[in-house]
């Protein structure tokens, strides 16, 4: 038996979820960075399963971009990290609450 | 060889490549040399501004993809201005700071490049990749004072979120790829309209998870939790950019999506949305009132701002279509007004940002403080001012779709917000300073720009029949 | 084309104020300026007397109308035009300014230029709202005003100044922003009805609204009005404002601004919402009868003068409200007869209290005493102004008065009798007041205390010579006014007697859903839709109703003996058609 | 089918391993372990070309860019200010924790209501990077114009912030 | 013509007010004075010419402008001279020249600029009441009305300083407005039952229906609403608190507003409206039992007081209650018969008390006069004649007056009002001659002039002194040689007196020879005149026929009797316990303690007024509306509201915490939510 796109769908989901989960439950900058990869990548196998569903080249072909768009992301990201770590020494996201009310 | 295809994208194009252009100038710079940037920003956007007028009613398109219909020229237009009072405002600040010219320059003309895509993009895809553009660039923009450590944390907390909330947005976009085989928006349009009875759920997640995209972009509560933040911590002339631009190029691309595309699912999305405006104008306002930080009221009248578009949004009828875009476009003048001014106090070792700091502005900038009240008051919504045509317009959009309870919610907020500006009013006329003048003084380009500002606040809000049957126009060819 | 006389009131103060704005402020420009603000606003106040010699007094009609489309998309025009009713309002704006800027002449110190900037860009908000016939241009005047009487109060004012000033325009702002969604309504209403939008008043005028519509439209316009007015229990801003602001802030918050609550109910709570107006016209007397009453004995107590004036303001707009709630002829032309004297009075009292806080820097009664003996001058026209205010006969203040409780006793004898009880109460608080500040010994903090200046002379004067005019000559001022009164409240009985005819829930047309398009304003009513326009002007019969004869009167008052009057609840107005029979006995 | 679940479980647990460390070092490990595992199901769904790049890009480049900051920074390990710094956001961690549970249930209710669109993949895919390619530079062409714009602006972005001498540059 | 009646003294208060400062004493009295005469002058000629006229259609209209119109009411400035308003003119502008001669002399103390506002004010007066006199309706009658307070506050007020006369002044002018209150809402009543305020066509209206017998209908509330008015003006029960106090006005002033003219506006209210009030017989009757317990009440308390102008303002207070008896009985011709001998004699005596002030330099106290007989011997007898003339005794005005109203009493079957009247008609002999003799007979009291407020013992009010202080009271202090009256006021005096004497000729009755030609010239003005009624069949019968019935006549004569005896055994009386036996005055005083004391406080009247109304008023609106409903409810919950908004905001304020995770929980949270709705819909 094959899996179906729902499972695929579903597996995505999972991953997704985990992804979001991710963002919340580490208080380490660059592990939420990479739950946000984790979402983008869950992401990306949907649309691949959708591709392939459709019998189109689509799917991948956004898959590609959404992968420039995640470094893209990940480049300006870290560049943000590193400045923060320069003014606070801590990768904490809590310790950077200056900003409030 | 023809060029009839690119010809939707020659006003981004001058854009993007005047910012090209910035950088390469600023690797001839020497260091310590002056160097004219921002004139080449405004070359740009002037250039972008004379394609798109030759572009009105001409319905192209480019590469199935971008459609410089009238009603994405008309979001570019509000972008052109936004850019050039940006690029006004930010003059002093970047001398002022010794932020790199160059990048700083090139960063907002690739963001105006990017939100000029978004507003006119009629693909799922292309609206994702000009979200990204432009957020990126003004995450950077946000933080580009790296030595301050509330403006990296202010770039850090937009990232973050900007990120988390576009993956949901991607999300959605795949979703709606799988419900419909494609991620134009015609197609998207075509498919939802053919079907009938109640829409699938996976066609609901895909809207909604596109809503969420979007009500982040435009900080609709409860997805504005980084807008006092990032607002704050940005140099002003950043903030007033943001403010203004990415709002309107956020509510321009939310236009086509769920006016266009999703139209069909109406029944769905807008009472969602519905909760949504009434949330976002209620905290909006309400919040604003405690703020002591100019710039973070106004983060907060900015959106309360937004939950008036959403009104104009949820009521969806042919006014309300017009109304988002004039509204669009006179709180762009007015709130990047404020913002200049802000911009202009601004003393670098000095922000002059809390409230306290306005105390007796009158005295020592009577025209600064003239014009701050101008642009307090006009998004307040006081006649004659453009704020005050803009909500008239909305609320008559609400009126009209039946939505009392939104407009009454509406005409309600917009009094309490009434009294946060005139804090400022009554800071800046009736209250004598602690110290005596420690104000700049005010660079003849950034004033001009700021009488520029005020004289549209009082033609938009004396004389608007021109913009309003442009912005009647506009939304004519799309819908 | 003829000389757009009413454009040129409103923009004569703009223009004198964007002059001022390039000039120079300094010791030496001063002088200059206050001058020029001064001609300025005489100019504009000839020129109102101008209109008024223009004016056919004789036409119930608008006139000097100048029209220019300015949003046609939403049928919005530049409409202005002035009946019997503005027109005297007009002149009174333009009467009260010049003397506001010379009450004001010494006192504003500071930021003069501003202040004479502000004032007269006040002056043209306040001709804009009289001479507006669109509702949108109605609006943006009625809400462009609050922001320099905001400054006026906020910079020049006292000591609670900013807490007086927001409050001022808070609370006005909240109950106008609900009548702007009301106009809004209204040109929606339009639409429905005939395709096009307008916000056009004679326009409007002519809408058939729906019952509950009605109910709600008037009560959005009838709270915005009732907070300007300020009718009880929506008057506290009113007694800070007056208390904070300057002279000249008072004199013109006090004679013109809240002229304009009782205007707009005249001009458009009443007979754009005919049937609703007369359901809600018995508790907008009762209102006005607790004002008059409770006005009066706050005012009684105050320790400060300015406030007591403020508070006296809430018992004599009490009485305008009383008048146009009895919508008869009386009733509303002795409303409108007294808004003007109020203006008269009250602003020559404010004047006169603004001209002792000049000397004294106090307000407290209680700081007075014997000021008869070092300033007789000033007292004797205090004197008069007071007289007139109580409204004793031969002065202005007794005409309107008369004429009010005339109208009310004939709508509702009890009501009438109540507002009565303030003759007594005004003549209380006033003379009690007037006492303790000019009789009685001179204390030694007022013994030194100059008399009338020249200048405070000529401010004084013309309050004066007015008061006695307008008691002497009231016809002078009536007659313009009463061929317009006549119209309107003709034009409310019949709107009120013709049945609305939809019911039930509003009778909305689903969002989305093409609204049933009418062909266009001159064709004839469509009978099948809810809404239609009523094209019958005005018939004879109204016309009748004003007078009636002795019989029916004695009819009236038999049964208004036998039982008391029964107003139709608000339900009934929701639920039901409008018919004559549920209308209050006065109205039938 | 056993493909499938094999894959899928790796790259289920590895990315619950990954918000789970307490070390960024692993975690990043970890999540490139991840990323195999979804390139493994790329491959199933007769995508080799975003396979590959999977691993190329994502793996290679992308995740070693993040290695590279987790070295730089020397990171200490997470929560050592947690004591303090826990109440600044209090619960974010549960509430997020459960959200994620609430998230998923309505995913997966959604999801396996689905309607014609969970059958089994038809037949025919597109697998050829030369149609791949030809699409990219065809219809995507804008698309992948814009990429560039966008890399563009995260290159020069990642400089201005990242860079280390500041013209004033006292806070580091 | 008749516009010039008013318009002259105008004339004079506005010269008077505008120049007063610049001008001296002589020219402001002189011009004061001028205009007054000159007004009397126009009035005799306007009188005489109609006399002239036929007595049906006696009556000379002036319509000087319209007033005011609204729809179907308007109302015009018109002037109307009939026999009653002829009367009337001729005692305001008549004892008017006298008192404003009277007065040049009595307010020569003053300053230039005081003297010429005095006489201005006066002036004004003046206008003011002949207007009232003149209107020929109800507006502007009432234009005279409140005019004629609002110089009745000025002019008690005059001396400003004193805080007694200023709330005096006050007290007349806000009581005065509680009746004008009835009045105005009488007046609302007829315009809305007979649709015009003209009194010819109301009375013309309301003769064509019955007199109102059944029921207390419109007619008797109109007609009641109106009295309610006259007992404000006319200082009667239960509005007649402020005229005692009025005597802190110059007596002068006194003797012209609050003796001889304004306080008989209400009177003449009544008898200008015959008509109306003959169709109310129930109203009538309130007026009556009003005016009589007046009548009584007022001459108890004038027995008892102290001040010499306490005293006469009690009486005055009587006298009306006397005019509202005739009233209310419907002896309306009897009524203003006394209201003419009244204006005489009272006036008289008011002049000859301020005469005897003015020579002890401000002296009001009774017990603190006495043997001024020698010393001022033209203010003696001068006031002596009047004295005899209020009495009743025969031969004099008041006999014929007063005795008058009595008969018709009697003889309209009120036997209980007749018996009261005769009371009171005895209380006034005695408590005038307890005046006379206690001023002018017997022996001075030791206490110098000039600390008589020191040793005043009066409670309540503190005798006040007439004159201000500052100026004036040395001129004739320590009273060892008294002036007696200037011949400015000497003048007065006489005419007065022999006013007193022989006013009452003009209504000599049949019964004594007389002709009773006053009575036959003001019969047509109180009723329908028959020229403008030619097409009213129904004209109605006057309620008082003159009867030539031998019976009446006997009747008459027999009453006549029985009050001169009262009128006599009340000056004997007075003789006894005041003149002879002063310790048998005391000992009654001390055997009726308490009936003394009640006397003495005015049966606490302002004490109750205080109690009950100004009082609780006070507080109510201090307490209870400004700081409790205003302050606290009203403002309290405008500032209540911008408060909770004020707090909501501190509280959402919070949830921004700072911390991004935090910030992505509320991202979360709203897709979560929106995802949620959809999926559940």
């Amino acid at each position: 038996m094959m899996p179906t796109l729902n499972d695929y769908l579903l597996l995505s989901a999972v991953l997704f979820t985990i992804g979001t989960a991710g963002v919340f439950v580490r208080r380490n900058l660059i592990t939420i960075l990479l739950s946000i990869e984790i979402m983008l990548n869950a992401v990306n196998l949907t649309f691949v399963a959708f591709g392939r569903s459709f019998g189109t080249a689509d799917g991948q072909i956004i898959v590609f971009f959404v992968m420039t768009v995640a470094a893209a992301e990940a480049a300006v990201g870290l560049a943000i990290v590193i400045a923060l770590f320069r003014h606070r020494e801590s990768l904490n996201p809590d310790s950077f609450t200056s900003l409030k009310w | 060889m023809n060029l009839a295809p690119f010809i939707a994208i020659v006003p981004m194009c001058c854009v993007a490549a005047t910012a090209i252009a910035a950088m390469i100038a600023e690797s001839f710079r020497e260091p310590g040399e002056r160097m004219p940037i921002g004139p080449l920003g405004v070359i740009g956007l002037v250039g972008a501004g004379v394609a798109s007028i030759a572009l009105w009613n001409g319905h192209a398109t480019s590469f199935g993809v971008v459609a410089a219909d009238n009603f994405g020229l008309f979001v570019t237009w509000i972008l052109i201005v936004v850019g050039l009072l940006s690029l006004a405002f930010s003059a002093p600040g970047v001398e002022r700071e010794q932020l790199p010219q160059g990048e700083y320059y090139a960063l907002m003309l690739f963001a105006i490049a990017g939100m000029m895509l978004m507003a006119t993009a009629t693909d799922l895809l292309v609206i994702f990749l000009a979200l990204e553009v432009l957020s990126l660039a003004v995450y950077v923009l946000t933080g580009i004072r790296r030595d301050s450590p509330t403006a990296i944390e202010a770039a850090f907390k937009y990232f973050l979120l900007g990120a988390f909330s576009s993956a949901f947005f991607l999300y959605g976009i795949a979703f709606t790829y799988g419900v419909t085989g494609s991620t134009h928006l015609d197609r998207i349009g075509r498919v939802l309209a053919a079907q009938g009875g109640t829409p699938p759920p996976m066609q609901l997640l895909a809207a909604g998870l596109l809503l969420v995209g979007f009500a982040f972009k435009v900080s609709a509560v409860p997805f504005h939790m980084w807008t006092p933040d990032a607002y704050e911590g940005a140099p002003p002339a950043v903030t007033g950019f943001m403010s203004t631009g990415v709002k309107a190029a956020a509510f321009a691309a939310f236009v086509r999506v769920f006016l266009a595309a999703f139209e069909p699912l109406r029944a769905d999305w807008s009472v969602v949305l519905w909760v949504l405006a009434v949330a976002t104008m209620i905290v909006g306002t309400v919040v604003g009132l405690a703020q002591s930080n100019v710039k973070r009221m106004l983060a907060y009248s900015s959106i309360a701002h937004g939950g008036y578009l959403l009104v104009a949004l949820v009521s969806a009828n042919d006014i309300g279509k017009g109304a988002v875009l004039f509204y669009l476009l006179a709180y762009a003048v007015t709130n990047l007004g404020a913002f200049g001014v802000i911009a202009m106090l601004d003393t670098g070792n000095r922000p002059n940002d809390q409230v306290r700091d306005y105390a007796g502005l009158w005295n020592e900038q009577p025209a600064l403080a003239a014009l701050m009240t101008i642009f307090l008051l006009s998004l307040g919504g006081f006649p004659p001012m453009a704020g005050f045509i803009a909500k008239w317009y909305v609320f008559s959009a609400a009126i009209k779709a039946g939505y009392y309870w939104l407009a009454i919610v509406g005409v309600l907020t917009s009094v309490i917000s009434v009294f946060f500006y005139l804090r400022l009013v009554v800071m800046m006329y009736m209250t004598a300073a602690d110290t005596p003048a420690r104000f700049p003084a005010v660079p003849r380009i950034a004033g001009a720009a700021l009488v520029a500002s005020a004289v549209i606040v009082f033609y938009l809000g004396v004389l608007p029949t021109r913009v309003l049957d442009w912005a009647a126009a506009s939304i004519s060819t799309i819908f | 084309m003829t000389f757009p006389i009413l454009s040129s009131l409103v923009l004569l103060p703009i223009l004198g104020a964007a002059v001022l704005l390039f000039m120079k402020e300094d010791e030496h420009e001063t002088s200059l300026v206050r001058n020029i603000a001064l001609v300025v606003s005489v100019l504009v106040f000839a020129e109102t007397l101008l209109l008024w010699s223009r004016f056919n007094p004789a036409s119930p009609d608008f006139q000097f109308i100048e029209r220019y489309e300015w949003i046609p998309a939403f049928g919005i025009s530049y409409f202005v035009g002035v009946d019997g009713i503005s027109l005297l309002l007009l002149v009174l704006t333009g009467f009260l300014t010049p003397l506001a800027l010379l009450g004001s002449w010494e006192s504003v110190h500071k930021k003069t230029k501003a202040f004479c900037i502000v004032v007269l860009l006040l002056e043209s908000a306040m001709m804009g709202v009289f001479v507006s016939l669109d509702l949108f241009l109605f609006y943006v005047f009625w809400d462009a005003m609050l922001i320099p009487m905001y400054f006026l109060i906020g910079i020049w004012g006292y000591d609670r100044r900013v807490y007086a000033a927001v409050k001022f325009l808070l609370y006005t702002l909240s109950g106008s922003v609900l009548m702007l969604l009301a106009i809004l309504t209204l040109a929606h209403l339009h639409y429905v009805a005939t395709g096009a939008y307008s916000f056009d008043l004679l326009r409007l005028y002519t809408l058939q609204i729906p019952g509950p519509l009605q109910f709600w439209g008037f009560l959005a316009f009838a709270l915005a009005f009732a907070i300007k007015v300020p009718l009880f229990p929506f008057h506290t801003w009113l007694p800070d404002a007056h208390v904070e602001a300057p002279t000249a802030g008072s004199v013109i918050l006090a004679g013109v601004l809240l002229k304009m609550g009782t205007y707009g109910l005249v001009r458009f709570a009443f007979p754009l919402f005919p049937a609703a107006a007369v359901a809600f016209a018995p508790y907008l007397g009762i209102l006005a009868v607790i004002g008059i009453i409770y006005g009066a004995l706050v005012a009684m107590m105050q320790p400060d003068m300015k406030k007591l004036v403020a508070y006296s303001s809430v018992s004599h707009l009490g009485f305008v409200v009383l008048g146009i709630a009895a919508m008869n002829t009386q009733g509303v032309q002795g409303a409108v007869y007294q808004m003007l004297n109020h203006g008269i009075s009250t602003g020559g009292l404010f004047l006169i209290v603004g001209m002792l806080s000049d000397r004294r820097h106090t307000r407290l009664i209680s700081e007075f005493g014997g000021l008869k003996k070092v300033m007789p001058h000033l007292v004797a026209v205090f004197l008069i102004v007071t007289l007139s205010s109580i409204g004793l006969p031969g002065l202005n203040g007794f005409v309107g008065e008369f004429l009010i409780l005339l109208g009310a006793f004939r709508w509702s004898p009890q009501m009438a009798a109540f507002a009565a009880t303030g003759v007594i109460l005004s003549a209380t608080y006033m003379l009690w007041m007037f006492q303790r500040v000019n009789y009685g010994p001179v204390g030694q903090k007022n013994a030194l205390l100059t008399d009338l200046s020249p200048r405070e002379w000529v401010v004084l004067v013309p309050i004066v010579a007015m008061a006695v005019l307008m008691g002497v000559l009231p016809n002078l001022f009536l007659r313009p006014i009463e061929p317009s009164v006549e119209r309107l409240v003709n034009q409310v009985r019949q709107g009120a007697q013709t049945p609305v005819q939809a019911r039930g829930p509003v009778p909305f047309p689903a969002p989305g859903v093409p609204a049933p398009i009418v062909d266009s304003v001159s064709s004839s009513p469509v009978s099948s839709g809810p809404y239609r326009l009523n094209k019958e002007r005005i018939p004879e019969r109204g016309a009748r109703m004003a007078r009636r004869d002795d019989r029916e009167y004695r009819e009236y008052l038999r049964e208004e003996q036998r039982r008391q009057p029964g107003w139709p609840a608000r339900k009934a107005l929701l639920d039901q058609p409008i018919q004559a029979t549920s209308l209050p006995r006065g109205l039938r | 089918m056993t493909l499938f679940f094999l894959f899928g479980a790796i790259a289920v647990v590895a990315s619950l391993l990954v918000i789970t460390q307490h070390n960024p070092m692993y975690s990043v490990l970890l999540l490139i372990l991840s990323f195999g595992a979804l390139s493994g199901l790329y491959v199933l769904l007769d995508a080799p070309f975003v396979a590959v790049i999977q691993i190329i890009v994502y793996a290679g480049a992308i995740m070693v860019l993040f290695l590279f900051v987790v070295m730089l920074l020397n990171a200490p390990k997470e929560d050592t200010e947690a004591a303090r710094l826990r109440l600044v956001a209090p619960g974010a961690a549960q509430m997020g924790a459960i959200l994620a549970v609430v998230l998923i249930g309505e995913l997966w209710w959604a999801l396996t209501r689905t309607g014609g669109q969970s059958g089994a993949f038809p037949a025919g895919a597109v697998t050829s990077v030369a149609a791949i390619g030809r699409s990219l530079f065809g219809d995507y062409a804008f698309s992948f114009e814009v990429t560039s714009i966008l890399i563009l602006v995260a290159m020069v972005g990642a400089v201005v912030l990242a860079r280390r001498e500041g013209k004033r540059s006292d806070g580091t | 013509m008749l516009l010039l009646i008013p318009l002259l003294p105008f004339v004079g208060f506005l010269v008077n007010a505008g120049l007063g400062r610049r001008i001296s004493k002589g020219a402001a009295g002189a011009v004061a004075c001028g205009a007054i005469i000159a007004s009397f002058a126009v009035s005799v000629a306007s009188v005489w010419q109609l006399i002239a006229l036929s007595p049906l259609s006696r009556a000379i209209v002036q319509k000087v402008f319209e007033w005011f119109t609204s729809g179907d009411f308007s109302v015009a400035f018109t002037l109307r001279l009939d026999p009653l308003s002829a009367l009337m003119i001729l005692v305001v502008t008549g004892i008017g020249s006298l008192i404003h001669i009277y007065s040049t002399a009595y307010m020569h103390e003053e300053t230039d600029a005081e003297y010429a506002r005095y006489f201005s004010y006066l002036n004004l007066f003046a206008a003011f009441m002949l207007v009232l006199v003149l209107g020929s309706n109800f507006l502007v009658m009432f234009v005279g009305w409140e005019g004629v307070g609002l110089c009745s506050y000025l002019l008690i007020g005059f001396w400003y300083v004193k805080k007694a006369a200023s709330d005096a002044g006050k007290k007349a002018f806000i009581v005065n407005r509680i009746g004008d209150f009835g009045f105005v809402l009488g007046v609302l009543l007829i315009i809305v039952r007979f649709g015009s305020v003209d009194f010819q066509e109301i009375a013309r209206t309301v003769s064509t229906v019955g007199p109102e017998t059944a029921g207390f209908g419109t007619l008797s509330l109109i007609t009641l609403l109106l009295f309610v008015g006259a007992t404000g003006k006319s200082a009667q029960i239960p509005l007649f608190v402020w005229l005692p106090d009025a005597m802190e006005g110059p007596t002068p002033v006194s003797a012209l507003i609050h003796a001889a003219t304004m306080v008989t506006a209400g009177v003449y209210m009544i008898g200008r409206n015959a008509v109306l009030f003959g169709h109310a017989p129930q109203t009538l009757t309130i007026v009556a039992i009003i005016g009589v317990a007046t009548a009584l009440m007022a001459g108890t308390i004038g027995l008892v007081q102290n001040d010499i102008k306490r005293v006469l303002a009690y009486s005055t207070v009587s006298q009306l209650g006397y005019m509202f008896l005739a009233m209310g009985v419907g002896a309306y011709t009897a009524g203003i018969f006394h209201l003419f001998t009244h204006a005489f004699f009272k006036a008289l005596l008011f002049l000859g008390s301020g005469a005897v002030i003015h020579a002890l330099s401000g002296e009001q106290d009774l017990r603190h006069m006495g043997g001024l007989k020698k010393e001022l011997p033209i203010t003696y007898w001068t006031f002596l004649v009047g004295a005899v003339a209020i009495t009743g005794v025969p031969g004099l005005a008041g006999f014929f007056s007063k005795d008058e109203i009595l008969f018709r009493t009697y003889a309209g079957g009120h036997t209980v009002l007749w018996v009261v009247g005769l009371l009171t008609s005895l209380l006034t002999a005695v408590y005038m001659f307890r005046l006379v003799f206690l001023a002018f007979h017997g022996e001075r009291a030791q206490s110098a002039p000039h600390d008589a407020d020191a040793a005043h013992p009066a409670p309540g009010h503190a005798a006040p002194v007439d004159v201000a202080p500052g100026h004036g009271a040395p001129t004739h202090a320590a009273g060892h040689h008294l002036h007696d009256a200037p011949p400015a006021m000497a003048v007065a005096l006489i005419v007065l007196a022999i006013g007193s004497a022989f006013a009452g000729y003009l209504g000599l009755p049949h019964v004594l020879g007389g002709s009773n030609r006053l009575e036959q010239f003001l019969e047509p003005s109180f009723r329908v005149y028959p020229t403008e009624i030619a097409e009213l069949r129904n004209i109605p019968v006057p309620p008082f026929q003159e009867e030539d019935d031998a019976a009446r006549e006997a009747l008459e004569l027999g009453l006549m009797g029985v009050s001169s005896v009262v009128a006599i055994g009340g000056i004997g009386i007075a003789m006894f316990l005041f003149l002879k036996n002063r310790r048998a005055a005391d000992a009654i005083a001390s055997r009726f303690e308490g009936l003394h004391r009640l006397l003495l406080h005015k049966y606490y009247v302002d004490e109750l007024y205080d109690a009950a109304i100004i009082n609780p008023i006070r507080i109510v609106a201090e307490e209870g509306l400004w700081k409790g409903v205003d302050v606290r409810v009203i403002d309290g919950s405008v500032n209540g509201v911008a408060a909770v908004v004020a707090r909501g905001s501190q509280l959402l304020r919070r949830i921004q915490t700072g911390s991004v995770r935090g910030y992505a929980v509320s991202v979360f949270l709203g897709v979560v939510t929106i995802l949620g709705y959809y999926l559940w819909k």
